[in-house]
């Protein structure tokens, strides 16, 4: 059973580390919010998503990106609510990490 | 057939009602018979430990809710041993009998649930 | 496919807004929310007595209207509700509390409705945290 | 000693209950308080609506019975009130809503009044988070 | 003479009313010409990234508070080095002209402040 | 202007390093809370703590250390509320980190 986390504190207070531990390798992960500071260029949450395995997808949020003026990289689909939707929906379940 | 549910519950027990809340969602779950595991992670461990003396803090004895878990048929009950090992507790004593995961294994538990709840 | 959602945060969290956007666009792409449930601080999301400067999103506002709007199943813990002050006029009665925040269609009741809800879904989202 | 103390977490934090005793400490210790100022969450201290359970400590309660007891000047940012849903007779009816949470001794009314009694006391010490 | 009080901002700009309500005490400082500073910390110091565009997430554009920090008078704004160097931020051009401070620097502005409220 | 510093944050949730860094050496500590775990045995928060140069005094507020079944260090000082209050005179200011 595939789980599509969603993440949306920044990696920087809540570090990354435990969420990931549970991730299986076909699961998937959307950045929303604060999250999504995780792109942000040299740092070392980023750093920690690029090791993930390539089966695992990402995304993040496309308003909260542009709110925080951060570029997606390649690594990273960018969605907005009609994909988070049918994301839901191609992930047997959804665990949000509050 | 009832989907099963795990509720992962990472507060402390003494930091408000984060844990409180997360095994209340357990225990009703129980209530109506329905498959649920539960899993300790991060600060949620601490609500393992032996020894507590809620009352220093005026606080009701979370410890009794816990105990209460079989009773409502809840007896799947998980820590992360890295959370554990974080806090310098692995290998101590638990209140309770659960089972210690980690690595793959957490990502095989979160695998076998129909449903995930993070509080 | 059937959605059910639940909100732990405030309406001044990004996570309520976030979690609104998510369920109107859950409606608009054809898909149904079966119930809507309100737990730990979410339940202030139900709350009448919310004054948001004009300036600004009214999230309460815009929750009432959109449950409204589509006759959504929309549910505030109670047991959470009572904690953080969210009387409805039952309850509110029942201890003696001049404060009423919660009027239909929000509806106070127990963790039954969520395991239900979730029982009953397709998918079970939950938003919270910021 | 003339302390100022501001509380920014709700009535289920423990800073809320930990505020109370260093406030009860203050007085008891031969101290004076010139004022206790709620802000952010801080502001559900003053909610008359909160029911906790009766085998539970009722910070809300205790928080109004000490204010009483020894005539504190309690004031709530009032700003930080609106936003939360916790308004006064005055407030709720300037903005039409029925929920009135807030009654005397507490008083709505600016950070201005932070920075008073920061100014004029010998200590300002603040609670919140956890 | 009017006592000094330092700000300690340490929360984002998106993530709710934290460096709202941080900002509002700075303000209303200034506005009794108190002497106010300002250390942006932690998450706090992604209030300063020039580009933002809160309306893409339906917020109140705080960079405007921001600029009115001066027409307050409050004109000590500093930000933490560390913070800045955790986020890949170090060196980036800021939206206001903040004092970048590390290590002995930091215990030294505390030192120097009356009052110090952190948010 | 010395300062005694309030923490009630789990240190493993919210990191210690940015809450001592601003710590002048002649400026105090008090634990109260879920920060009282610091104090736990074998962790890397305590180590951070110990390291701390000797002039800063540490104090954990005795009933979270009751409720959490913890032990005090010899560096650090137990205190009640009534002591609390005398440490908040002692030092210029007090900071609350929230």
């Amino acid at each position: 059973m595939t789980t599509l986390h969603l993440l949306s504190q920044s990696p920087f207070t809540s570090p990354l580390d435990s969420i990931l531990r549970p991730l299986g390798v076909r699961d998937g992960l959307l950045l929303c919010g604060d999250a999504c500071h995780a792109l942000q260029p040299g740092s070392a949450p980023l750093e920690l998503l690029e090791h993930l395995p390539a089966s695992i997808a990402i995304h993040a949020l496309e308003e909260d990106l542009q709110a925080r003026n951060l570029t997606a990289p390649e690594r990273v689909q960018v969605v907005d609510y009609p994909d988070f939707v049918e994301l839901c929906t191609r992930y047997d379940k959804v665990n949000g990490w509050l | 057939m009832a989907k099963s549910m795990l509720i992962v519950s990472r507060h402390s027990p003494w930091s408000g009602l984060g844990a409180r809340e997360a095994l209340d969602i357990a225990l009703a779950g129980g209530a109506f018979e329905l498959p649920i595991g539960l899993l300790f992670l991060d600060d949620g461990v601490f609500q393992l430990l032996p020894g507590q003396r809620p009352a220093a803090v005026e606080q009701k004895d979370l410890a009794a809710n816990l105990q209460a878990l079989p009773l409502f048929g809840v007896e799947d009950l998980y820590v992360c041993r890295q959370s554990l090992r974080l806090r310098g507790l692995d290998g101590q004593p638990l209140a309770l009998p659960a089972t210690a995961l980690e690595g793959p294994e957490l990502a095989d538990l979160f695998d076998r649930y129909d449903l995930v709840i993070t509080l | 496919m059937k959605f059910a959602i639940a909100l732990f945060a405030p309406p001044h969290a990004p996570s309520s807004r976030r979690a609104l956007r998510f369920a109107e666009a859950v409606l608009a792409g054809g898909h149904e929310i079966n119930r809507l449930f309100f737990y730990q601080d979410g339940v202030h999301n139900a709350s009448g007595g919310i004054v948001t400067p004009q300036d600004e999103t009214d999230l309460a506002a815009q929750w009432r209207a959109f449950v409204e709007r589509h006759e959504l199943d929309a549910v505030v813990c109670i047991a959470a509700a009572l904690r953080r002050g969210v009387l409805d006029t039952q309850e509110a009665q029942r201890y003696g509390r001049a404060a009423v925040a919660v009027t239909p269609p929000w509806e106070l009741s127990g963790l039954g409705q969520l395991h239900e809800a979730a029982q009953q879904a397709d998918r079970l989202v939950c938003f919270g945290g910021v």
